[in-house]
């Protein structure tokens, strides 16, 4: 289905979302101000940097690392991101010996206050199909090769539970600070499509 | 319902082609539906397990050629109607013909409250008491049922052996809420093997780990 | 494949609308389709089973979308070009760029043969000893596989067990026969109560037959 | 996807056909004669009487019937009825106790020389999928009520045997003859989507 990005020529689906705003801002159930706020806040303020400064702080704290992985609602909140889309979160390990794989086979279930609202490709029947039967070939396509000796675990989201991978510290980051930590963590890698790449990497890869 | 957005194990989709530095939306009609989603459900008239089922339920073909957000604007138009919050008449003609009750006026979501109501989000977990029917470790079986409602136990799971991985205490449960109905069950984590789900082929140490209600199990027989 | 063309026991898909005197085409492109299908078959360069494959492994949401002889046109269109008697070019502008070998001219079906052809039809018994694996009364199980390639042992008898209805005896195995091996296997007919296969809200007294190839099934454990 | 029937707005999909037919008899793959035959023989030739014939000569002959039941290939062959997708035949009986219903879940497989090309509904998504898990609310939807002591059953066409539902004889045909038997059953009634209407019913329903 093809999108206008021109005005004068607005698809269907375009129309009809132009229309319902309309109608439920005229029937008071919106308040339009709020839109533009909800609109604004998955835009820019929440997104896998919250997540990212989780992973690094369980990195450099095993304290809080014991905490995350024990309790990781409490843990995470207490960094402040809590709420809709993430009120009851696990965080799965990985380790030389196990990868860990985040889905939602049924629709799209994912940590909205640690990684904010979920990439296309996540949400796409590829990804969402494929991900519990042939994990090892999604990895593959995302440029991860596991050694045969590793075992995936795939977590599929069916409930209201929902998952963040904690990411090996890859080689290399001594003397980094979180901050500086945070900013290796991608999205992929806590999703679990990926690794963290080491920072000798980074730009290259 | 056995509907097409149970993906899970299908062949033939293709490549996952993800999208490098993806913005967070690809069009403007993508923010509105996010947006109008979000605060319709300040109403109060409907469920998360509601939603799911109003997007689900799609012809097949439909679902599979809508994108996400397309099924998103789907499922909002079918909510509205169904709480009555917009009459057929409304929606094809995107003009009001009856006012908003007071009632419902009052629970509108204004902006200075959006911060608030998304930092606090829902609470799906219950107090009630209830027993647990399985213990980490336990092997359990999937019921093999085919409910024309919506159900969270995935097709490939149903009728398959796991282990009990966790049990993460009482929620409502999803099948029921969808209906309108809070029934407490604990939710277990519950591990398949990868063999157990597809055969000899898999990989032997992999596995895949779902999250089940007690009214989606029972003890296995072995 | 576990493709969109696995359709048993799937929800969604509304009411089946039977129309009433119906033609036996309803449009003109549609009788073309069906015989240029049946005509081109006649150049040996695929079987039945390709022919399935090349229909069903198409993207879910287009394979849902089109009708049955749109269906029929991919296909159609596939092994034209997978077999080489076409090429891509060929197709896209409509023109033939390259004249047909004097070895495939000679296999052209001619009007005159059409009764014929028709009336011999295909043969898919075998002539070869296979022993029966399996003997009618026999508790069977399907194997619980998921293969990207062609099969005919639809997902919801996989890993089910049934009964030994009727030993049909030896046939070419479709799963293979897609891949161009001529591999001979029995064929059963083996029933599955409504029960085992849809759970207990189905009709106790109800059964479904499938026909299924050794290949397909083990003993049952039970 | 509408067909335009004015010829001056050709869909896709016409033009594909059209396109291809061309190319086709162009390379000399195809035999314009024989597209004609082929369409000529489905449309004119090739339908669901023959099957109506079989029907009624079992009803007529119960030596026949045996042999239907037990040999259906042969039996149907020795009334010139053979050849493709009906190449090995199935006969299944409906008695008070049981009826059986035919689909094929994964294609559209049917007996082409009993019953000629397949309706649309038989090839829909919609009758495909229910009949297996729904058979009940699929017959009601055709207007066939079961009691409940009737067990149903479903054959599923997954290999290369074809079925032909034998239906029950309706009350009222004393002194009829084959000719006017096989006028009072249905293609319906032979895949098992109905039973046979009574004559004196013929015309009401």
């Amino acid at each position: 289905m093809s999108e206008g990005h021109d005005h004068s020529h607005l698809s269907d689906t375009e129309l009809r979302v132009r229309s319902l705003e309309s109608l439920l801002v005229e029937k008071g159930i919106v308040d339009p101000a709020a839109l533009d706020t909800l609109v604004q806040t998955y835009e820019e303020k929440i997104g896998p940097q919250n997540g990212a400064h989780v992973v690094a702080r369980a990195w450099t704290e095993p304290d809080f690392k014991d905490w995350l992985l024990r309790d990781a609602s409490a843990a995470i909140s207490e960094m402040g991101y809590h709420g809709r889309q993430g009120e009851h979160m696990n965080v799965v390990e990985n380790t030389p010996q196990v990868h860990n794989l985040v889905v939602c086979t049924l629709c799209s279930c994912y940590p909205w206050p640690v990684l904010g609202l979920p990439p296309t490709w996540y949400k796409s029947a590829p990804y969402r199909s494929r991900a519990v039967i042939d994990p090892r070939g999604v990895l593959r396509e995302f440029g991860t090769e596991l050694s045969s000796d590793v075992a995936v675990r795939v977590w599929d989201s069916t409930a209201e539970l929902r998952y963040l991978v904690l990411p090996e510290q890859p080689q290399g980051c001594e003397g980094m600070n979180r901050q500086e930590l945070a900013a290796l963590v991608t999205r992929n890698a806590m999703i679990g499509v990926e690794k963290v790449s080491p920072p000798s990497q980074r730009g290259v890869v | 319902m056995n509907g097409a957005h149970d993906l899970g194990g299908m062949h033939g989709f293709g490549p996952i082609n993800p999208e490098a530095d993806e913005p967070v939306f690809h069009h403007e009609w993508e923010r509105r539906i996010l947006a109008l989603t979000l605060a319709s459900g300040a109403m109060g008239r409907w469920n998360i397990d509601k939603s799911r089922y109003a997007r689900e339920n799609q012809l097949p073909a439909q679902y599979l050629a809508n994108s996400y957000y397309q099924t998103w604007l789907v499922g909002l138009e079918k909510l509205l109607l169904e709480a009555g919050l917009i009459s057929a008449e409304e929606l094809a003609s995107g003009q009001s013909t009856e006012a908003l009750s007071e009632d419902l006026a009052g629970k509108v979501l204004k902006a200075e409250m959006v911060a608030g109501a998304l930092s606090r989000g829902d609470r799906f977990r219950m107090d009630d008491d209830v027993a647990a029917k399985f213990t980490v470790g336990e092997r359990v079986q999937v019921l093999n049922n085919h409910p024309t409602h919506h159900t969270r136990a995935p097709r490939y799971v149903r009728g398959h052996c796991g282990v009990v991985a966790q049990d993460h205490g009482v929620f409502v449960f999803a099948d029921a809420n969808a209906q309108g109905k809070k029934v407490p069950q604990r939710i277990y984590s519950v591990c398949f093997t990868a063999q157990d789900l597809w055969g000899p082929d898999a990989v032997a140490k992999d596995c895949v780990y779902v999250d089940l209600w007690d009214g989606h199990l029972e003890a296995a027989a072995v």
